[in-house]
């Protein structure tokens, strides 16, 4: 039998697929869909210290292979997440999750880091360093090689779970970023976030969101996330959590040889609710077809092959 | 929520850029005011499109040419398969109120044809507003004749009353004791000004359908709501239009 | 009647559809399938001071929404261009075309830029500064500001031609480099050049392409190069050809409406051979369907929308 | 080169992972070494695939399950149409030579079927090494056996001669004053130790396969050629193997 599992600073998934935040709300609806039990993990909603609604409507424009989004963090907040979100999702989901954190200023996430971390369902923080979509926020931290590793060391310091940092890939040199987060501490890489994007009306001439531009995911991102995995893979030892764009068993595959120790699913599961289950499911027959008996094997493959 | 392949019955033209589409397959009853998500080859996301009626295991939709998603749309033949998302959103309350009036605009007089059905099963009189640019715009008329009392409005008055739809509805509201509507935002917007309260069916883009994304949520009087998943009915006085 | 011709630098094109660079070759061969004078204009294949063999096999990567590419600027080299591949295009197409010249130094460009530039056929050069597929060369030039500026002015002294500088998308700003193009005395802007990307093989676990990443193209970047045509029409006051990811004349209009004087189509020439034809011929049909008269006053749309 | 839209006649599988199709609507006779390329559904670049036969306006090919592009191609039903490129390429050289070998390994046996035909109306003697890892693997040796003197190679030895091809070949070149070879890259590599020359039919990566992209150009003493355009039969003496 195939063997599905990989290992996450220490903790054991019973496999590699973990929905993308954003894109699986705090996971607790979609167990009426089907038992997200199978789940590798769950990456939340992104979460900031207040509540937010964020971004007036539209939020959402289509592409020919994707989407543009500009949810802007709508999330209750950290505490309402620990204590209202998380509960719910207790009661359907035996796992442990990856916690997602933005913000706006060191000290916001420094403090919302805390609040969720401090939850036992909570075996990670992903930080949110290159959200497109929240103004004077985000994505500043994500495109400076020496403001990501210092908000990484102060977050770090706060946070007595493993530390993953999620990096935009609207830069010109990834791996800049990657080894600054290394340095300033981070226990693990989650990358890509979204595409910079846009789409204009065809009627009026106007953008479409209300944001003017957002952030484009799916299968159109794919081929800049690998090589934004590959890249980082060689520059940094710490694990790096794969997406952008992943909508099938043979993506997962490629993006573990690319370097990835875990994959997200993030678009696919708005436009499939079952994809996540879908992808897990087909997963041993497509190992099995490209001769692979342990899927923790292949992790880096590209790089030796 | 259920994801079903359904089968196209017809896709037919019933007014200028508008048509109605009846697919067959349906496990459940839908709400009236629920909504279906279409799947259409070479689009990324889902379309959504209220239940206009159902019949055993058939739904019908009605829809109007809009864009690329709409236009491919009407190019689907008879016999295909679609897969769909069903049973989305809540839908109205149907013991909202004891003499309601119905007010449509444009296109979303569609979904009003369902509820009009469901009302009229619990012994209801139907009064209802139909609204539209001109006559030859104005959709479903014969349909809702059959068992409803059709108040037209044209903004060019070329049938029935020479206004809109809440201009129309301000003259009668006196008889009734709540609304359901559908149209464009605008008319939901100045529905506020009748002095009864009602149920109002909402359009947002929509990443998901399900309650994914967040990429439909309102802000109400009860803090944010997703349209796809709190909605797409709710009462006027909660929604809160920036 | 629709009135469908732009005009860039005083030049008249009878529409803003332009074979973009490499996936048109030097043109005659598409006119034995249709009459290329139906072309706003044509971009040559990316021409080099000595002849290019380029990258070794494979070049080509499959991507879900689109390709990725390696060709390594394969070409006979400027005095051949100019000698051989316009003289056979001269036979079969009456309009004026577009060189695009790439480089590993500034003397390589200025010098390939004074040959190709002398051609009647000529109206304007394409500095390629973003090829991502030419060691050492190309994409330097293009992710940083002040190497950029320099070289357009150091070309720009030895060219009698309009000058239309390419941009990469793989900045973390563009607009920077807009800029520094147009302080550097370009006449035009065009963009975007391919993405990075990369795509490995299932069965090996090896990179497809010989030279391990590649440019990725094709509908799935459309999105970003809209964004990034909005971007740059903001800060410049020069022309912006537009292209990346076209594939409709609706997508034409589109790109229009963020700011492109003309647009290039690429990848869909290799899917499709009359793809460019294709769109010129639906453009009218699409005009009508907006309300659009004159294609030329669109230019820009979104800004005052 | 012609963009013609063929319809699906049969698509059956002829040996393990290896499917024939047989396509209708072709305008023009291709000619033998020339190849088709498939528009999928779902890619975004087509798939080329030798003219394994034709007959009036009624094209084949073989095809082997490589990857999820030929894995989709299984699915296609009769009826089906297809967008294809027709016509690609410059194909074999009919008049080559008087007394030719055809030399096959695994599926570059299927363009020589065509090509054996082709000679045989020229009225050739035809004589064909047929090579692959093992009996099983064989294809279209029935179909060669016909009209042909067939000499079966296996890796295995479990048809006819133990080992490859060109070790094949090797023992009866004096024969012959020329040769026509598709196979494995390997295979037409070493053919160079032939003392005969011959044209061999090339496979690479394809972006247009028309000649626009450069994706497949291969160094030859001729300078750059692209196999899709110059090729894919080019003679075996001027390919410059890196
Ligand atoms: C709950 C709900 C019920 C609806 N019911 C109906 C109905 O019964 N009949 C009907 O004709 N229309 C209905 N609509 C609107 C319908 O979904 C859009 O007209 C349709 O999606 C347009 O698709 P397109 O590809 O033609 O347009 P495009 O503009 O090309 O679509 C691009 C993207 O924008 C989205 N979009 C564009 N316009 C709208 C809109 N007005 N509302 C939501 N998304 C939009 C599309 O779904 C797609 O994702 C409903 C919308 C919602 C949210
Ligand atoms: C001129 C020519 C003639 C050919 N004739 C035949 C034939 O008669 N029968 C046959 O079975 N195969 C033939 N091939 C190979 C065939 O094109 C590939 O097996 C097929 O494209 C694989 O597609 P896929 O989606 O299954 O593989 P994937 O690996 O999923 O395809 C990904 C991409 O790589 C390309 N690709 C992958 N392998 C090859 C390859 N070996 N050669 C070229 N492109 C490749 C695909 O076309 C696609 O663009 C020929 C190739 C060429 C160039
Ligand atoms: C609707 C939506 C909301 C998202 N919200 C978040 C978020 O809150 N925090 C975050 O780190 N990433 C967020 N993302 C980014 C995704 O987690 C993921 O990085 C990106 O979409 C690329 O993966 P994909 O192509 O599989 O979607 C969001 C993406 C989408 C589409
Ligand atoms: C096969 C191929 C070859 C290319 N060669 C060149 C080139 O020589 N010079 C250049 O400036 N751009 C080159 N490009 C980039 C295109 O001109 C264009 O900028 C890019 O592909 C984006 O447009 P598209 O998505 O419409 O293809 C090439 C692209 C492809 C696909
Ligand atoms: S559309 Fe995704 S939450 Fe409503
Ligand atoms: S595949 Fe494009 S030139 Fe041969």
């Amino acid at each position: 039998m195939s063997n599905l599992s990989v290992s996450l600073f220490g903790y054991t998934l019973k496999n590699p697929i973990i929905p993308a935040s954003g894109t699986f709300g705090f996971g607790y609806e979609f167990s009426e869909y089907y038992d997200i039990n199978c789940l590798g993990s769950i990456a939340l909603k992104g979460t900031t210290l207040e509540p937010r609604y964020g971004n007036p409507l539209p939020r959402i424009a289509e592409c020919p292979a994707g989407m543009i989004n500009a949810i802007g963090l709508q999330n209750p907040g950290a505490e309402a997440v620990v204590n209202d979100e998380l509960i719910k999702l207790s009661k359907v989901y035996e796992g442990k999750v990856i916690a997602n954190v933005g913000g706006h200023s060191v000290d916001e996430y420094v403090k919302a880091v805390e609040i969720v971390s401090k939850s036992d369902m909570v075996f990670a923080v992903e930080l949110n360093i290159s959200c497109p979509n929240v103004k004077g926020g985000g994505l500043a931290f994500g495109t400076d090689p020496k403001t990501a590793e210092n908000l990484t060391r102060e977050v770090k310091k706060h946070c007595d779970k493993p530390l993953i940092v999620k990096l935009s890939p609207n830069v010109t040199d990834v791996t800049e970023l990657a080894k600054a987060v290394e340095i300033g501490g981070a226990d693990g890489i989650s990358l890509i976030n979204t595409l910079l994007g846009m789409r204009l009306c065809l009627k009026t001439a106007k953008p479409i969101i209300s944001t003017i531009k957002g952030g484009y995911s799916g299968i159109g991102v794919y081929p800049v996330a690998l090589k934004m995995i590959y890249d980082v893979y060689k520059v940094t030892k710490i694990p790096i959590i794969g997406m952008g764009g992943v909508s099938s068993a043979e993506n997962v595959i490629e993006m573990m040889y690319a370097g990835a120790s875990a994959v997200m699913v993030g678009t696919q599961n708005l436009i499939d609710p079952y994809a996540s289950k879908k992808i897990i499911d087909d997963l041993p027959k497509v190992m099995e077809r490209y001769g692979i008996e342990k899927l923790s094997d292949i992790i880096g493959r590209a790089h030796n092959a | 929520m259920r994801e079903e392949v359904l089968k196209v019955i017809s896709n037919e033209p019933i007014a200028k850029d508008t048509y109605k589409m009846v697919l067959c397959g349906a496990a459940e009853k839908q709400k009236a005011g629920q909504f279906v998500e279409i799947k259409l080859d070479g689009f990324t996301l889902r379309r959504p499109f209220c239940v206009a009626d159902q019949d055993g295991d058939r739904i019908s939709v009605v829809y109007k040419v809009l864009g690329a998603g709409t236009r491919a749309m009407t190019e689907i033949k008879e016999g295909e398969e679609l897969n769909t998302l069903t049973s989305l959103g809540n839908g109205f309350n149907l013991t909202l109120c004891d003499r309601p009036l119905l007010i449509g605009g444009g296109l979303g007089i569609a979904p009003l044809l369902y509820l009009a059905k469901e009302l009229k099963r619990q012994g209801k009189s139907i009064d209802i507003i139909l609204g539209a640019k001109n006559k030859d715009e104005l959709i479903l008329i014969d349909e809702f004749s059959k068992f409803c009392n059709v108040y037209p409005a044209t903004d060019d008055g070329s049938l029935g009353f020479k206004g809109n739809t809440v201009a129309l509805a301000l003259t009668v509201e006196g008889d009734y004791d709540g609304y359901y509507a559908c149209g464009p935002e605008i008319m939901l917007k100045n529905l506020s000004k009748l002095s009864i309260d009602g149920e109002i069916s909402m359009e947002a883009r929509m990443g998901c359908g399900f309650g994914a994304c967040m990429g439909c949520s309102i802000k109400t009087t009860g803090g944010y709501k997703r349209v796809c998943k709190e909605g797409p009915v709710f009462m006027r006085s909660e929604v809160l239009y920036e």
